[in-house]
């Protein structure tokens, strides 16, 4: 039958994504609490704690992700080796003082990525080539400056940021401290504001007279000062550090930041979201440990959290949209 | 006029700088090269070839499938557990595994129109958790000998089963593409998706099928890989992903999309297992040729760069309006 | 001429709406075989909504579409090329990183599986030949042609496939008078051969001398079909308005402006599309720059507003020089740019509307680099009462405004600025009604009067004569003439179209 | 050069000069390597030989390069078995080539053992000197009984494997102290770390007393999570945890009472031995097919003693 006369299009829940996805998402959340209240020892504060501290040092790195997605630059690739740079120099220059290695620790970092951000902002250049490039370059570098080895620390003030203060990791203040002060950034100041402005449209942001380069290379400049903070805690954490000191933090760091629900495509997002993204995929992975999931399972159900999370909030703005 | 377009030449150019180091390398050794060089660096282009294939064609549908390493884990993995009986059953679950990954993504990227980085790359993460899931974490070993020795046999002195295979497979990839329709309209989509469209262009087929070919090639690449180690390694971690994203720029597309040949990507891989081959013969410590990778890369960012080319307009524009002094504005202020 | 019941195609009831916009109301008319049918229609009215369901871009939420007496269910583009419907469509739709060729072919559901090249190129070749694309290479990328040539390479595209019903959305719209006629041509030809074809256009005169019915639509639903011998461009018009058209009083710009130039522009010139523009603009006086696209006058003022890294010459506010090529600098120098491409390259679409009026303002509303609520609120509410934009609505996005609405934001920003002196606006009125229209001349006639200088390019006779207090025409990249007083439209649109009278000055 | 074994007889040194040993070892970005291929390679170039480095840390690199060695002809490969299954089938074509295959640190496959020239890390005695570094730590403490977590290396390599068979097979002469999870670290301090993170919110500091981080770089993490997690580590009643594959940072936590011990498998020693064992093979000394490096124990009495071999990684 061809006839297309007179009949309503079905589509009612085709033309209102969001409903269904409302409706998919509050099942999902509604099972994983079931989840979560039926797995032994989930509901300690050791857990949360435990939670809290394996959120945190992605967390950190992704808040920084976070501003270079807003800002339309989509992911940087050389996180890993971004952070394994920067903690050996924090771990060779203990012997200056904790303080002064952070200062040197964060002042390199922001260089390092803050150079991939002028070349993103000011030439336009793709970021995900530049930064398959920046993890070429800085690993060869890295591993050609160190001949490889493992640098341990020339003095014991690092082992401050191991501290537990109140019971709980430092790493954990300073991830919620420095997720409220991005926000903030993002939400009140002007550059914040440009941040979004530009994300959402790099041509329209230009033709505006917006300072787009400069904009652009101040995220990432950001970014770098977050990945150094990561780069000192995991090397602090681990009391050493190599070129592979990073793992598989820069994915980790975009799951983070996708399970946020912050889109890639920049322009929206938020340091809270990627906070939620972060916890959230480590309470995930740490039910499924407590329930005795091998790593295997852990990782997929990374994966699948992330791929629910980009599909509902593509089908919500697209739905707020039609 | 054609000659304004850099990119185009790209592949050509680093095939033939990689040539010519390689062919250099005797120089830098002190003893000649030999047939089974030239072998080895098949056998490379081999390990890399089918993932940068893949890679390559949704990169040239607009679209980027970082979930290929997920894939080709997965196709290794497979090959050797669902192989251990017969090697034809593993190969048929591996393409089989390979097919339904893309069937999956591309049915979720062009129905819900999608961007693919973030769904790829939540696939591979679910696909390298998978992998490990299904061994364990531990790597399998596949124990069918003679297939092992079969695949990497020398054939016609340079090349192996493994290696005339994948170059085989980038030739079909280059014949269908430029004699069918689907080549230019692959480009269309990736070039202009909501023009090509409009055209009459099947896009959502297209995606599909372009994400099927690419999960198809990664799991043969995994499976191959296998056969050639007689194991399948759980993580084949970032590095395969990396090298095959440089070798397929390399090739000639772009992150943006509608450009790009298979002919391009095998030059571009070419250019990459030459330059490995490099590294081996003349014992070069591997950073260096990071170093190089990072240089490629670099080159083709500044290539590739609006912005840097609008400058570049901008100071031949201010060079050359400086040669030729302009009448006295106050003359021509008004009309 | 022909009646209905030789009809090819029937339009049956179609009905479709976008949540609550109800875009097309239970149109129905037909299109006889060998016809060239109009659809003519206000901005909205509902045309391209028609056009996208008989192309197979849209389902009609009911209603029915008959070609050939059967009922098609038109599901997708290719199921509508599938069935012989051949479509033009009012964004142009051709793939720049591909060959002439390439494009020519591109979607054609009837190419073999194999490409032969060979075979084809004679069919092609002609194709080209056919739109006046003769000096065209098949194997030329599509990005090395101009915005006009691109177009008629789709329009050629849409010609080749043999359709039963050719529908062309507004095809030139973007064209040449010259490009046009060979278009006229091209589609007669079709027709003769028995087509039907469905010519959407807001050029009436090309209405009535090409088309042989003309169906109008007013707010989604179908006003009239009538025969094009009983029409003239007012009837049409009224039937379009349902009443006389809005004019705007006429300003004869008086040197009561200040004297002095705010901006002075001097041998500015962009290789390939400007030669040697002069002009000085003093406040408080609305300029206007007339020509054709591809004149220049877009160029001209890209050019001016910084976003032209070819461009060279010596730009000006007040004296003092504006680097060529640097978007910042211009913003900064006081010139504010209103492009004509208000979704790719004007409005932050997904943001409310009270960050987009205030994008360019961030300095003057932050306080140390914060924003300040106070400032940015007092900001705000002046724009939004300058612009007549509704107050209530500042926190919704701007995608969910109207067109016309949306020019209003991007307008009024590049209004609202204090420290700018000059605002530059690529055809500012460019799919925007009648009521919206009226509302953006009243805003950049108050820009003037507050001490601004104002250009604009437009192509548009009334508009020009209304709001202008000088028009500069341009032709082929060079000025032709400058207006200072009244100016006949027929001066106008010849120097529009054929540049300067003395062959001399032809220097291209 | 050419295939022969030759030399002829002379002895001592003048037996290595023109040899060339192919090296197809751990990468320099692997910090172990590094510190291996740091002392192996300078120790047999004073001698005269030549040494190709196609050092990698990529399994499938590693076999293409291992091929490239066969083709290269040398007097001696020298390996390093990232995946021990894919290096099987190289080693029997090398065999078929005549050129002769020292494997050192891991085993190969039990398919070719008795093809290849072997000088190995004792894993099973560090796994051994792991557990009676911890059962040593408990009963100080006084504990009669405990909960015992371990974090491995990558447990689909033979290191790891062996040494847990060491490892258990030593807890289990004292059945009071149990192993209540294991885990696998992949050689990885931030996995490692995050694991035990988790493994402390999951049982409580009162449900683990010892733990096990397979490498030190492993083991510091455990004592880092412990501390985060309010969990005392050392002394009277805190944690005791144990490494092996001692490296600086893990000497200098033994002096500070963190770590309990550690192991040697140190890169240093076992490069000494592996570059030795190829000169004497070269001088025709004719070493024995199978050597194992002797692997000590080291806690806080004799981590002097240690120090300096155990600072090179
Ligand atoms: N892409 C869209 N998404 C959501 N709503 C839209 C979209 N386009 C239009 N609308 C809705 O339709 C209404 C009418 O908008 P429309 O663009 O038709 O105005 P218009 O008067 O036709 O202007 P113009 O002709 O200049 O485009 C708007 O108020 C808007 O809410
Ligand atoms: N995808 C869409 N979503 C929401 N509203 C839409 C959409 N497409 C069209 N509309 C609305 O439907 C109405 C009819 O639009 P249509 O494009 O058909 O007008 P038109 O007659 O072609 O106008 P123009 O002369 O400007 O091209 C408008 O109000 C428009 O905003
Ligand atoms: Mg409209
Ligand atoms: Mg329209």
């Amino acid at each position: 039958m061809n006839v297309m006369s007179a009949r309503p299009r079905s589509a009612a829940p085709i033309r209102r994504p969001g409903l269904v996805v409302d409706g998919v998402l509050l099942l999902a959340v509604l099972a994983a609490i079931v989840l979560a209240l039926t797995t032994d020892r989930f509901l300690t504060v050791a857990n949360a704690k435990a939670i809290l501290t394996s959120a945190s040092l992605v967390g950190i790195a992704a808040l920084g992700l976070t501003l270079i997605t807003i800002g339309g630059s989509a992911v940087s690739l050389a996180i890993s080796p971004s952070v394994a740079a920067v903690g050996m120099i924090f771990l060779s220059a203990q012997s200056l003082g904790l303080i002064a290695a952070l200062v040197l620790a964060v002042l390199c970092g922001t260089l390092i990525t803050g150079l991939q951000g002028a070349v993103v902002g000011y030439a336009a250049a793709n970021p995900v080539v530049l930064t398959i490039a920046a993890s070429f370059a800085i690993t060869g570098i890295a591993t050609g400056v160190s001949g490889g080895s493992t640098v341990s620390p020339t003095a014991g003030g690092y082992d401050r940021l191991n501290a537990t203060p109140g019971g709980v990791a430092l790493s954990v203040y300073v991830l919620i401290g420095l997720a409220l002060i991005v926000e903030w950034t993002l939400r009140r100041t002007g550059f914040g504001r440009s941040l979004y402005l530009i994300g959402e449209n790099r041509r329209a942001a230009r033709a505006a007279g917006l300072p787009v380069g400069r904009m652009t290379a101040v995220a990432w400049l950001g970014a770098g000062a977050l990945f150094a903070v990561t780069a000192a805690f995991t090397a602090a954490f681990n009391t050493s550090a190599n070129v592979n000191l990073g793992g598989t933090l820069t994915f980790d760091a975009i799951a983070a930041v996708l399970a946020g629900g912050t889109p890639i495509s920049g322009g929206r997002g938020s340091a809270l979201r990627t906070l939620a993204g972060a916890v959230l995929i480590a309470a995930a992975s740490d039910i499924l440990l407590l329930r005795g999931y091998s790593t295997g399972v852990q990782i997929m159900v990374k994966g699948v959290i992330v791929l629910v999370v980009v599909v509902t909030v593509h089908l919500r703005t697209r739905g707020s949209r039609a | 006029m054609r000659a304004r377009r850099p990119e185009a030449s790209l592949p050509v150019a680093a095939l033939a700088v990689t040539v010519i180091a390689f062919v250099l390398v005797p120089t830098y050794t002190g003893s000649a090269l030999t047939s089974f060089d030239v072998y080895n660096m098949f056998q490379i282009l081999a390990r890399l070839g089918l993932l940068t294939l893949a890679l390559g064609l949704t990169m040239i549908a607009g679209e980027f499938d970082l979930s290929v390493v997920g894939t080709y884990a997965v196709g290794g993995m497979l090959t050797v557990q669902a192989g251990q009986q017969h090697w034809a059953w593993g190969l048929l679950a591996a393409l089989g595994a390979g097919a339904a990954i893309g069937l999956l993504q591309g049915g979720l990227i062009a129905r819900l129109k999608i961007p693919s980085m973030p769904v790829t790359l939540a696939t591979y993460i679910a696909l390298l958790g998978l992998t490990s899931a299904l061994s364990g974490g531990l790597t399998k070993t596949y124990s069918n000998a003679t297939v092992t020795l079969w695949v990497d046999q020398s054939l016609l002195t340079y090349f192996s089963p493994r290696s005339l295979i994948t170059l085989g497979l980038f030739v079909v990839a280059a014949v269908v593409l430029s004699l069918s329709r689907w080549g230019r309209e692959l480009r269309a989509i990736g070039g202009d998706r909501r023009a090509a469209r409009v055209a009459g262009v099947g896009v959502d087929r297209l995606i599909v099928g372009t994400f099927v070919a690419s999960g198809v090639l990664s799991a043969l690449g995994g499976s191959l890989l296998s056969f050639s180690l007689g194991s399948a390694n759980p993580d084949p971690g970032v590095q395969p992903l990396i090298v095959a994203a440089a070798a397929a720029l390399l090739g000639g597309v772009s992150l943006a999309g509608g450009r790009g040949h298979p002919l391009g990507l095998l030059a571009g891989s070419l250019a990459v297992a030459l330059l490995a081959e490099i590294v081996a013969v003349a014992a070069v410590p591997q950073y260096v040729s990071q170093l190089f990778f990072a240089g490629l890369l670099g080159i083709i960012v500044v290539i590739d760069a609006p912005d840097l080319h609008s400058a570049l307009v901008r100071l031949r524009t201010r060079l050359r309006s400086s040669h030729h002094p302009r009448t006295s504005i106050q003359e021509s202020a008004d009309v | 001429m022909s009646p209905a019941a030789e009809e090819l195609v029937r339009v049956d009831q179609l009905t479709k709406s976008f949540g609550s916009t109800r875009a097309v109301r239970g149109a129905s008319f037909g299109i006889a075989a060998g016809e060239i049918h109009a659809l003519c229609g206000h901005n909205g009215a509902g045309k391209s909504t028609v056009v996208k369901m008989l192309s197979g871009q849209e389902t009609p939420d009911s209603g029915a579409i008959r070609i050939g007496g059967g009922v098609l269910d038109l599901r997708s583009r290719q199921v509508a090329q599938r069935s012989g419907i051949a479509l033009v469509d009012q964004e142009l739709s051709v793939v720049p990183s591909l060959t002439v060729a390439e494009n020519l072919m591109l979607g054609d559901q009837r190419a073999r599986w194999l490409n032969r090249r060979r075979a084809s190129g004679p069919r092609l070749r002609s194709l080209l030949d056919n739109v006046g694309l003769g000096h065209v290479d098949l194997d030329q990328p599509l990005s090395e042609l101009g915005i006009g040539e691109r177009q008629l390479i789709e329009i050629a595209r849409a010609l080749g496939q043999d359709a039963r019903l050719l529908i062309l959305d507004e095809p030139t719209a973007t064209l040449s008078d010259v490009e046009s006629e060979y278009v006229y041509a091209a589609v007669r030809a079709v027709a003769a051969a028995g087509c039907a074809i469905l010519f959407v256009s807001h050029r009436l005169g090309e209405v009535l001398g090409l088309c042989d019915r003309v169906t109008v639509m007013r707010d989604g639903a179908v006003v009239a079909t009538t025969e094009v011998a009983d029409l003239t461009i007012d009837s049409l018009i009224v039937q379009m308005l349902g009443e006389a058209p809005h004019r705007s009083r006429k300003r004869t710009g008086g040197e009561a402006g200040k004297s002095g130039e705010v901006l002075s522009v001097g041998g500015l010139s962009v290789p390939g599309r400007v030669e040697d523009f002069s002009l000085g603009l003093r406040p408080g006086r609305v300029y206007a720059l007339a020509g054709q696209l591809g004149s220049g006058a877009s160029d001209v003022l890209r050019a001016t507003a910084g976003l032209v890294p070819a461009a060279a010459g010596d730009i000006r506010v007040d004296g003092v020089v504006v680097r060529p090529g640097h978007p910042i600098a211009a913003a900064r120098a006081g010139i504010a740019f209103v492009s004509n491409d208000r979704k790719s390259e004007g409005l932050f679409l997904d943001k409310p509307i009270s960050w987009n009026l205030l994008a360019t303002r961030l300095p003057s509303v932050t306080r140390w680099a914060v924003l300040d609520r106070q400032r940015w609120s007092a900001v705000l509410t002046d724009l939004v009462g300058l612009c007549g934009l509704d107050g209530g609505r500042t926190g919704d996005s701007v995608r969910s405004l109207s067109g016309g609405n949306q020019q209003k934001v991007f307008v009024g920003r590049g209004l609202g600025r204090s420290d700018a002196r000059v605002l530059l606006l690529d055809d500012p009125t460019r799919g925007v009604d009648v009521g919206g229209r009226a509302a953006i001349h009243r805003l950049l006639r108050d820009a003037a009067d507050r001490g601004m200088a104002v250009l604009f390019s437009s192509t548009d006779l009334e508009e020009l004569l209304d709001l202008a207090d000088v028009v500069v025409t341009m032709h082929k990249g060079v000025v032709v003439q400058r207006h200072d007083g009244d100016v006949a439209g027929s001066v106008l649109l010849r120097e529009m179209t054929h540049g300067a009278a003395a062959p001399a000055e032809e220097r291209r | 050069g050419g295939g022969s074994s030759g030399g002829g007889d002379a002895s001592g040194t003048a037996g290595l000069k023109g040899k060339t040993v192919t090296f197809v070892g751990y990468g320099k970005d692997n910090p172990w390597g590094a510190s291996f291929n740091g002392v192996f390679v300078p120790k047999l170039e004073s001698q005269g030989v030549k040494v190709v480095d196609l050092t990698t840390m990529d399994p499938g690199t590693a076999v293409t390069n291992f091929n490239q060695a066969i083709s290269n002809k040398p007097d001696l490969i020298v390996a390093a078995l990232l995946d021990t299954s894919s290096t099987v089938v190289p080693i029997k074509k090398a065999k078929q080539a005549g050129i002769p295959v020292l494997v050192f640190d891991g085993r190969p496959d039990p398919s070719v053992d008795g093809d290849v020239m072997q000088v190995l890390s004792d894993s099973e005695a560090l796994g051994t000197a792991a557990a009676q570094n911890l059962v040593e730590g408990l009963k100080a403490q006084g504990r009669t009984s405990g909960s015992i977590i371990a974090i491995t290396g990558t447990k689909s390599g033979f290191a790891a494997q062996d040494r847990m068979k060491g490892f258990d097979a030593e807890l289990a002469k004292t059945p009071e102290y149990k192993v209540v999870d294991i885990q696998d670290g992949n050689w990885d301090p931030t996995l490692s770390g995050k694991i035990a993170t988790q493994l402390f919110a999951k049982y409580g500091c009162s449900g683990i007393q010892g733990a096990y981080g397979m490498a030190d770089y492993q083991a510091l993490p455990i004592v880092a999570a412990a501390k985060q997690a309010g969990c005392p580590v050392g002394g009277k009643n805190g944690l005791i945890v144990t490494g092996s594959n001692c490296f600086k940072a893990g000497i200098d936590a033994i002096k500070g009472g963190t770590l309990y011990g550690t192991a040697t498998e140190d890169p240093g020693t076992i490069a000494e031995q592996t570059a030795d064992y190829v000169i004497r093979y070269f001088n025709q000394q004719n070493p024995p097919a199978k050597e194992l490096v002797k692997e000590e124990r080291v806690t806080a009495k004799n981590v002097a003693q240690f120090a300096e071999q155990c600072s090179k990684a």
